[in-house]
């Protein structure tokens, strides 16, 4: 089943679902659901990438699932509000999401809610600020 | 020999003379004595790196040591894994702030006389992240450097030519001041 | 049987223990490094037209150059490579216009001395005021002369082509 | 009344055997695990950041030293990435050429990962036999561009440089001479009973885990699952060439180990076919495609994944239009593959969790990035 | 040539007799003579061998190893522990004091008490015990409580777990050492050292004893902790295993301590089943004691060509095939022994 095919059944499914130029922009609000059928009823089994763009005005968060043996890809971006940074976490739906998320939050700031262990991953504990934010200020070691 | 940590008054060897590598030596409770030149001559042939690769700078140092730029012939292919038995701590990769603390902590676990060799751009001045917010911009900054290696990563040869460097400066302080032996002219 | 690999690595050991060793002997013998290496940097003073390219290009900031104005002709001041910033991965020596900027097969640039690490190729004094001035009228005084002569020849070409008109 | 107690030992940032400054907090009951916690980031280098105020062509130096055992792989991935938002169709002698520098990168990060394999188990001479091989391929690969494991050689539309003359026949030396030392490789470190006896078996991935938990690469097919892009998504020229992808069947770290060994066979078939089609190709072929000077991608995203020598190798690079990426960000299977390090260490004594960190392959400046 | 030290020996006993000094003392003094000897032949030889196993190491793996310091590199043990001699001997904080201090001396104690009773050539042992064999096992095993006493003493967690590696590998490969040794008891009759290396005139005790060689051999590998049994010392687990916190000098003696004691079982393993001083096919040309001297290297080289080919081995398979293999192989070897010579001693031999 080709990826756009699959997209444009979704989107006949979920009404607020649009289609840009290959992604598929899914509300915050059924995140959860786009992504339990696509799993379940597409078999798209793996999440292969999951990363977040920090857009100034909006967060988005992009998700890369692919299906494995077969290969084909689909890709799903999502925009959450800025301040409040707070989006579903899909651990339970693929748990290759867990250390992505924890990366994700620890560099960016979005909280991933009912995600098991959300503590920073890279930097440490005691880091202040998100590096990859547009407006994170830091002092270079050049001399 | 517990290194005692003075205060910011003068040492008295600041008084005896200003040449700046016998002061350094001196404070680093090294004694000139015959004896350490002696001694210095048994400690130059046989120095044991501590295996602290970082980043890709480790993988030229296992090259170093591997059958192509054998450090064997020196002598000087033993890796102590444990910091108790190393003299010389050759800091290969990126220091990051996450790891500073702990290459502060290994130093001071050597026991005297050691040395440190910067290997790569990130370990001499954090390199090509320097502009990064979590890297710390150069070895000297955490602990004493005796000998930088340039090269990002350099090669084994120049590892072998950094601590051939560091056996004449073990051999003799003062060869600091002039220029650093070459093998190719 | 149980043993049989253990034979077989055996006798792989043996091999090795009598085969050929490839250790290039460094500091006696020298490993004869290929056109391309990027090792220590060779720069040529007079093919530099001191155009910043080489500036631009470098990921990391590394080459420092200034240049100083006199008598319309560029004069590079000081030029210097700090090698402990350097990624070594020759997007400047490829960016070089005029060539100036290469590499040179030598890889030993280990140092006692922080100080001592950054490569100074050019480092010279901004001229002092009246040095320039005097530069300026002579440019200026060679500047004429070219126009003169340059008027003289207009002036003989225009003859030739009215005889040749004429005759 | 005897009481026994948990014994929390630190296979600190600084220890022999886990591949650069990983951190394994172990929580020990006597020799067997109980608990792994892993601890990373003392790597953390915040490449993804420099890249955002470095030009497109500056990030490829950057991308060597995210995995520096098979930098052009990165290269590769990275500026395919590109060269897709930018629309650039690259000419065939420049796909034949980065075919065969990719091939020989994963030889050379395959070759270090057995050695350090067999190092980590305790034998010192199966470390140094790859290593030999290793320098061969660092020498041709410094005469085709100039240093030894950082390469920058790719550029968007092509490569830096030609292969230069004394590549030829160098490469053929070294294509004759391969296969036997695998042989040497199987019979020093595969064959050895001893070592078989610390990898049979050792923490077994199952293929339905292994799917969940994202895994890809070498620690993927050993759990019986056929997943190579060069197959599944052919990017490049590689659906030009015919070369088997070895799966494992019980993968246990045996198979993951034997997997690269495989491997290294199959991609020195690739390197002998695209080295043929190289050198049938015409005169007149022109290597690289035509780039503005200035590389300026149109407004948009892109998600382009390669076959890495770890595993799946993304790179999601954004462009808002200028002369800077506005956003890269690199999937690493490294990252991905260690995610499920405390589920396959527990159980088992420390001595296996030495072998289990070496059988995943994990590269310290790809995990942290 | 043959008898060149016991010549020695003879004459100066002479000479001290002439002196006129009572019998006790030239005795103590003739042996303290030999002891010495003896003691400095083994430390000659234990630095000896760390070049020997560079070089071979280096070798095995297409590189020359030492070479630069010293004629062909062979001051560079010398210049090592010259440099481990002048470092600074740190002491943990909590560690205790005395036993982490006594351990390095002590561990050099029991390789060199064996050699008071090996014989290195005909009739060269410096004390000629009629029990040699049992004092050799009984000494063999006391190096264990030594390595417990530094694991445990430098309050560190790496050597700890080394400490407990070192007592349950020592004290489980005991009892194979012990039993492969009791086939060749059973043939000659005689713990005296001297005699089973005279009994093996005829023929030499490998060919009589393969299997119980071969146990021997493993054992004794295993009892000085080297590959593929270093458990202790397993570089990329236990960093360093019981010696992680010994530095300078304390940490040479160790260093050196496990040459000698495997040179301690390659003697072991000359004398009793490669014949002893016993020249091959008569060749009785080269002096009994140079045939000593080339089979101990012969069995050192075979124990360091072992130690870079193979993997290292897992505590519990180290435990089981010595449980489990060893034991019941070597069992079964006493049986077989024991019926063939019934055997023969019925047929009449």
């Amino acid at each position: 089943m080709e990826s756009n095919q699959v997209m444009k059944q979704i989107k006949e499914k979920y009404q607020q679902v649009e289609i840009l130029d290959n992604h598929l922009l899914v509300p915050e609000t059924d995140i959860k659901a786009v992504m339990k059928e696509l799993r379940d009823a597409y078999g798209y089994n793996v999440l292969s990438n999951e990363t977040a763009v920090d857009y100034q005005e909006y967060f988005e968060v992009i998700y890369n699932i692919c299906r494995v043996p077969e290969g084909d890809m689909i890709n799903i971006k999502v925009k959450i509000d800025r301040e409040k940074a707070e989006i579903p976490s899909v651990v339970d739906i693929w748990p290759s999401a867990g250390w992505q998320e924890r990366e994700i939050f620890d560099l960016l700031g979005i909280r991933f809610t009912d995600h098991p262990d959300m503590r920073r991953i890279l930097l440490e504990d005691d880091f202040e600020g998100h590096p990859l934010r547009r407006d994170f200020k830091w002092v270079g070691g050049r001399d | 020999m517990e290194v005692n940590k003075q205060s910011k008054e003068q040492h008295p060897i600041e008084t005896m003379t200003d040449d700046p590598v016998i002061q350094e030596q001196v404070k680093r409770t090294i004694a000139l004595a015959p004896l350490e030149k002696l001694l210095n001559q048994s400690r130059a042939h046989s120095i044991w790196p501590m295996t602290f690769g970082l980043a890709c700078c480790a993988i030229e140092m296992m090259a170093a040591g591997g059958p192509r730029f054998d450090l064997a012939r020196f002598g000087y292919e033993v890796f102590r894994p444990s910091p108790r038995q190393a003299d010389v701590m050759i800091v290969a990769g990126t220091i990051t702030k996450k790891m500073a603390p702990y290459i502060k902590r290994i130093y001071d676990q050597m026991p005297e006389p050691k040395w440190v060799m910067a290997m790569g751009s990130c370990a001499m001045s954090g390199g090509p992240f320097v502009d990064s917010y979590s890297v710390v911009p150069g070895t000297d900054k955490l602990v004493p450097v005796d000998v930088y290696v340039p090269g990002c990563p350099p090669r084994p040869d120049a590892l072998t030519q950094g601590l051939l460097l560091l056996k004449d400066k073990i051999r003799d302080p003062k060869v600091v001041e002039n220029e650093p032996w070459k093998a190719i002219k | 049987m149980f043993g049989e690999g253990l034979i077989k690595g055996l006798t792989i050991t043996w091999k090795s223990l009598i085969g050929k060793k490839i250790t290039v002997l460094y500091p006696d013998e020298i490993y004869s490094l290929p056109d391309r290496f990027h090792g220590k940097f060779r720069f040529d003073k007079d093919a530099c037209i001191s155009c910043g390219m080489c500036v631009r290009a470098c990921p990391n900031k590394v080459i420092t150059l200034e240049t100083e104005k006199v008598a319309k002709k560029k004069r590079i001041l000081k030029y210097e490579m700090d090698i402990k910033y350097c990624l070594f991965c020759g997007l400047c020596v490829e960016s070089c216009p005029k060539d100036a900027l290469g590499y040179e097969k030598d890889f030993e640039m280990c140092q006692y001395k922080w100080e001592k690490l950054p490569m100074v190729f050019v480092d010279e004094e901004p001229l002092p005021a009246e040095e320039k001035e005097r530069l300026e009228e002579e440019a200026k005084k060679a500047a004429e002369a070219k126009k003169a002569a340059q008027e003289a020849a207009k002036a003989k070409a225009a003859e030739d082509a009215s005889q040749g008109k004429e005759g | 009344m005897l009481k026994t107690q948990e014994f929390t030992l630190n296979m600190g940032p600084q220890h022999p055997a886990t591949h650069g400054v990983f951190r394994l907090l172990l929580h020990l009951d006597g020799e067997t695990v109980v608990k792994a916690e892993p601890i990373m980031g003392y790597l953390h280098r915040g490449i993804e950041k420099l890249a955002e105020s470095r030009t497109y062509t500056q990030v490829i130096p950057y991308t060597d030293r995210l995995d520096y055992l098979a930098a052009m792989l990165n290269n590769l991935g990275y500026v395919q990435t590109v060269e897709k938002l930018m629309g650039i169709e690259v000419p065939e002698r420049a796909e034949y050429v980065r075919v065969i520098v990719s091939e020989m990168s994963r030889l050379a990060s395959h070759c270090l990962a057995t050695g350090a394999y067999a190092l980590d188990l305790g034998a010192f001479t199966g470390f140094m036999f790859p290593f030999r091989e290793r320098e061969k391929l660092m020498d041709m690969f410094e005469m085709i561009c100039g240093s030894r494991m950082t390469f920058n050689y790719m550029r968007i539309g092509g490569v830096a440089d030609d292969l230069p003359e004394e590549f030829y026949p160098a490469i053929k030396k070294f294509l004759k001479e391969f296969p036997a030392c695998v042989d040497e490789y199987d019979g020093l470190i595969t064959g050895n009973e001893i070592f078989q006896a610390r990898t049979k078996g050792v923490s077994v991935l199952s293929s339905k885990k292994a799917i969940q938990y994202g895994m890809s690469g070498p620690v993927l097919r050993a759990s019986g699952i056929n997943y190579d892009l060069r197959k599944k998504r052919p990017y490049g020229v590689y659906d030009k060439f015919d070369f088997e992808v070895p799966v494992g069947e019980n993968g246990d770290c045996f198979d993951r180990y034997n997997c690269r060994v495989l491997e290294m066979r199959q991609s020195h078939r690739i390197i002998e076919q695209a080295l043929e089609r190289l050198q049938e190709l015409p005169e007149e072929e022109p290597l690289n495609a035509k780039v503005p000077k200035v590389i300026k991608p149109p407004k948009g995203e892109v998600y382009h994944e390669i076959e890495g020598a770890k595993g799946v190798l993304g790179y999601n690079v954004i462009s808002d239009g200028t002369v800077n990426p506005y956003r890269v960000h690199v999937r690493r299977p490294s990252f991905i593959n260690l995610s499920l390090i405390d589920e396959m260490c527990r159980g088992w004594k420390v001595a296996d969790v030495v072998a289990i960190i070496g059988s995943l392959d994990i590269v310290l400046g790809e995990v942290d990035c | 040539m043959e008898n060149l030290f016991t010549n020695l020996a003879g004459s100066l006993r002479a000479a001290l007799e002439s002196t006129g000094l009572p019998a006790i003392l030239t005795d103590t003094s003739m042996t303290m003579v030999k002891l010495t000897a003896i003691l400095v032949f083994i430390l000659l030889n234990a630095l000896w061998l760390v070049y020997m196993e560079r070089k071979v190491a280096g070798y095995i793996q297409f590189r020359p190893g030492p070479n630069r310091v010293g004629p062909k590199g062979l001051l560079q043990t010398t210049a090592d522990i010259g440099k481990l001699m002048s470092k600074e001997v740190v002491i943990p904080k909590q560690a205790d004091k005395v036993l982490f201090l006594l351990a390095p001396a002590l561990v050099f104690a029991p390789p060199l008490m064996v050699f008071a009773v090996v014989p290195f050539g005909e009739n060269m042992a410096a004390i000629d015990m009629n029990i040699g064999l049992f004092y050799f096992l009984a000494v063999a095993s006391l190096s264990t409580v030594i390595f417990w006493m530094a694991g445990w003493s430098s309050n560190n967690k790496y050597s700890l777990l080394g400490g407990m590696r070192v007592v349950a590998q020592m004290v489980s490969y005991e009892l194979p050492l012990v039993l492969s040794i009791l086939g060749v008891v059973m043939i000659t009759g005689t713990l005296n050292i001297s005699e089973i290396v005279r009994s093996q005139q005829g023929i030499w005790f490998i060919f009589a004893q393969p299997l119980a060689f071969l146990i021997f051999f493993i054992a004794g590998v295993a009892e000085c902790n080297r590959a593929p049994f270093d458990l202790a010392e397993g570089e990329s687990e236990l960093v360093a295993g019981p010696f992680t916190e010994y530095s300078g000098m304390g940490f040479a003696m160790f260093f050196l301590a496990e040459y000698a004691s495997a040179l301690v079982i390659s003697f072991m393993c000359a004398i009793l089943f490669l014949g002893g001083w016993l020249a091959p096919f008569g060749m009785t040309f080269i002096p009994g004691w140079i045939w000593m001297f080339l089979k101990v290297y012969l069995v050192m080289f075979l124990i360091m060509w072992i130690r870079w080919t193979y993997p290292r081995i897992r505590v519990d398979q180290l435990m089981g095939f010595g449980w489990k293999v060893l034991v019941p192989l070597s069992l079964a070897n006493i049986f077989v022994t024991g019926l063939v010579m019934k055997i023969f001693k019925m047929l009449g031999w």
